[in-house]
């Protein structure tokens, strides 16, 4: 395999470029082509027609965290399974293939331990998990 | 220029930045963000050094456990964080005074 | 290995004259290229966006026996250069309590987001722009900037439906994440490899080497990525954070005229992409049946057009499914996420681990006709 | 040329979203910044040629912990952001004032001090090394590396990440007062 160079990565640099170029483009001829008639009353956020009560900017469920938690965890062992996957048909082709499967499910099946534990725990119960966890923490 | 001194020096710069983010900050949340700019920091140099020092790839995986080791403390360290707001009503660092509860 | 469009063009005799023409300077030469073929992209891409918008209105009128759009060009087809320029002479309004920076901000996230994994979207197995080593992780990790730029758009608006819709689609996209990544994570396993090139060349040849044929393991997720791909582009039936008749129009509520329009055009794309990405990973990509090996670029612009047409198919049948089945509700999102596409997507990960040490990484079809 | 470019670019990027979570005053514009800090860290790992770890940056960064870091400041926004909405207070609270500005400023002058000398020495000292333009994988030796020495960190890595789920799904549930 020749090494590739740093030009590769030329095309993912020249996307972004590509995207903030289409928006500032698309902004500059919104700016151009739009009305501008600002009142007070269209720019209060928008409740239905009845005036707003307070921010939105409160306070939500702890359940958004917990799922974002899970969530991260996974994210992170994926990441680490991501080159033992890519070298798995490798290391089978030179004759360690149950050694690599050894190594793989055991990583996975602590991953399962963690997914099981969630959902023991009612964490993976979007309405119930209030009701649930009360019970079991006192 | 892109040689080892840029990096050690960017990485320099990143780490006391954050530093001074978490001896500044009273707010438990940006004192995170601080610790998480030091830990790229760490990481940043792992590799730098990996490239320029030595020719294994061991400074990689030091810096790919930095950046796992960051994201459980950074899940844990917020939990603790919304705990304590659950419990005190602010995520003012001076409030932190008890080790119970 | 690597293949990219530079390296494809420079074994032709008029790189070399371009190359004079460029005062022998490779980079910038392949800069020129890279340009010119995102240039041509993104506006492919917008294209298909847009055409996205038009089909999606036709075929739901042709699904409830109405006739939708047909007043703007012939069967109405230039409907959406008429959205398009009405976006663009809307008045732009943002509530005095937005954060204005992020409320400038969250769509640009969203467009860079969904532009950036079209550089190594594989459209054919010469012109693809670029072949990362990590190919399809970068893919994955770059479209998570959608789920940033969701939740973004729904805090910088501070308006309580957008709050809630960003906050729902922030949970939901990343959520689904997960059962996504696990599939390909098998298809990784199977091709022995990140980057695209080395996934396609696995699928060379007839259908049955197709990943989604390999084993009933892959057939199995290349269903859960499907599924798991529609809910992270917030199709229906995963569009809870936009559900009009629960959140009158989630993160983007407060959002008018152009910035809207960059909302909805990085959503039709991304649809368009994870689309794509399931053409290349479970359906044989831009492969030509028969393994044909002529290298010429008319056989290039053929696979291109395999390629779109695997995509296309996939993008008609995630509108059919809009049309057709009715909204989750959000405590059954989040159970079908957590509790049985991720069990599934482990448990079929598991099995491919398997069956490539047990078959030596045989497909089905390969075990059974016996080459 | 192209990696020139990167490097500049994406220094300027990493330094200058340092430099700006450092000032802000608004916590959630802060954690945007830090995005914008991490995604160029992210780009000085292409320039080093170590894809993978970039691109694993970008996964766990940009797609997790930015993302779980804006969820923990809605969980606990409450009073303060009320407060700011209606501008009762001119900043954020909670963001450092002048004392400890002054106190952690003086703490980084005499870190970068000390280590400044440090670093020109070190880097004297490594020869100097020069790369052409190549960009080879290193998917296929960390995977080899992760499997064969670090084969034991790469299984703690999992009981780490079980740890953490567990003790903060234990911390962060809901529950009654």
């Amino acid at each position: 395999m020749t090494p590739a160079n740093f030009d590769g990565l030329m095309p993912v640099v020249i996307f972004m470029g590509l995207a903030v170029a289409l928006f500032v483009g698309g902004h500059f001829a919104s700016v151009l082509l739009a009305p501008k008639k600002p009142s007070h009353l269209k720019s209060t956020p928008y409740e239905c027609g009845e005036q707003p009560v307070g921010s939105a900017w409160s306070m939500f469920n702890v359940r958004f965290y917990v799922v974002g938690l899970i969530f991260i965890i996974f994210d992170v062992e994926s990441v680490l399974m991501f080159p033992v996957a890519a070298i798995f048909r490798e290391l089978n082709d030179m004759g360690h293939g149950g050694y690599a499967l050894i190594v793989f499910l055991s990583f996975i099946s602590i991953l399962i331990e963690g997914i099981a534990y969630c959902w023991k725990k009612g964490d993976l119960d979007w309405v119930k998990s209030f009701q649930v966890s009360t019970k079991n923490n006192k | 220029m892109m040689g080892l001194a840029s990096y050690l020096i960017i990485s320099l710069i990143l780490f006391v930045i954050g530093i001074t983010v978490m001896i500044a900050r009273k707010n438990i949340v940006a004192i995170l963000l601080g610790i998480e700019l030091v830990l790229n920091a760490a990481a940043l140099n792992f590799v730098a050094y990996s490239r320029f020092a030595t020719n294994n790839l061991d400074g990689h995986i030091f810096s790919l456990f930095i950046i796992v080791v960051a994201a459980a403390e950074a899940a844990v360290g917020l939990a603790i964080v919304i705990r304590f707001f659950q419990i005190k009503e602010t995520i003012h660092v001076d409030e932190a005074t008890t080790l119970r509860n | 290995m690597n293949q990219t469009v530079v390296s494809y063009l420079s074994q032709y005799e008029f790189y070399d004259v371009l190359l004079a023409a460029f005062g022998k300077n490779e980079g910038l030469l392949a800069f020129a290229i890279y340009l010119l073929g995102g240039v041509i992209i993104v506006g492919l891409c917008a294209t298909i966006g847009g055409l996205g918008t038009f089909a999606e209105r036709k075929i739901s009128a042709d699904i409830q026996q109405r006739l939708g759009p047909n007043r703007v060009g012939p069967y109405g087809i230039l409907q959406f250069l008429a959205d398009g320029v009405k976006m663009m002479t809307k008045e732009d309004v943002m509530p005095f309590t937005a954060d204005k920076m992020l409320f400038y901000l969250a769509p640009m996230l969203a467009l860079v987001g969904v532009f950036a994994t079209l550089a190594v979207l594989p459209f054919s197995s010469g012109l693809m722009m670029a072949d990362l080593n990590v190919g399809i992780f970068y893919l994955i990790a770059i479209s998570s900037l959608v789920g940033v730029s969701v939740f973004l758009g729904g805090y910088a608006s501070n308006s309580k439906w957008s709050m809630l819709g960003g906050m729902r689609g922030a949970s939901q996209i990343i959520s689904y994440e997960i059962p996504v990544t696990i599939s390909i994570l098998a298809v990784t396993l199977l091709a022995g490899g990140m980057s695209f090139g080395t996934i396609m060349s696995h699928q060379r040849g007839l259908p049955t080497n197709w990943f989604i044929f390999h084993n009933p393991f892959a057939f199995i997720a290349g269903f859960v990525y499907f599924i798991g791909a529609l809910a992270e582009t917030n199709r229906a039936p995963f569009d809870l954070p936009e559900a009009e008749s629960e959140l009158v129009s989630g993160y983007h509520t407060e959002y008018t005229g152009m910035r809207f329009g960059f909302f909805a055009l990085a959503e039709y794309i991304e649809v368009f992409v994870v689309c794509g990405v399931g053409a290349a990973l479970f359906l044989g990509g831009s492969n030509l049946p028969f393994d044909i090996s002529f290298d010429i670029i008319p056989l290039q612009l053929l696979e291109v057009v395999i390629f779109m047409s695997k995509a296309l198919a996939l993008y008609y049948v995630v509108i059919w499914i809009r049309w057709t089945f009715p909204r989750l509700r959000v405590d059954q999102l989040m159970a079908i996420c957590w509790k049985y596409l991720t069990p599934i997507a482990i448990f079929n990960l598991i099995g491919c681990a398997v069956w490539v040490v047990v078959f030596n990484g045989k497909s089905i079809a390969e075990l059974i006709f016996g080459h | 040329m192209f990696a020139q470019f990167l490097f500049i670019s994406s220094a300027l990027l990493t330094l200058g979203g340092a430099v700006a979570v450092l000032v802000t005053k608004n916590i959630m514009h802060s954690c945007i910044y830090l995005l914008a800090s991490l995604i160029g860290i992210a780009g000085l790992y292409a320039t080093l040629g170590a894809d993978f770890v970039a691109v694993t940056q970008i996964m766990v960064y940009v797609g997790g912990v930015v993302i779980l870091m804006l969820f923990a400041v809605m969980l606990t926004g409450g009073k303060d952001f009320v407060s700011r909405a209606q501008n009762l207070l001119g900043l954020a609270p909670s963001m450092g004032n002048r004392w400890t500005f002054s106190v952690g400023i003086l703490v980084a002058l005499v870190f970068l001090a000390t280590n400044i000398k440090l670093i020109l020495n070190v880097s004297k000292s490594i020869p100097a090394k020069t790369f052409g333009n190549e960009f080879p994988s290193t998917v296929n030796q960390i995977g080899h590396l992760l499997v064969k020495e670090h084969v034991l960190a790469f299984e703690l890595s999992s009981v780490l990440l079980l740890g953490a789920l567990v003790g903060a799904a234990i911390i962060a549930r809901p529950r009654k007062q």
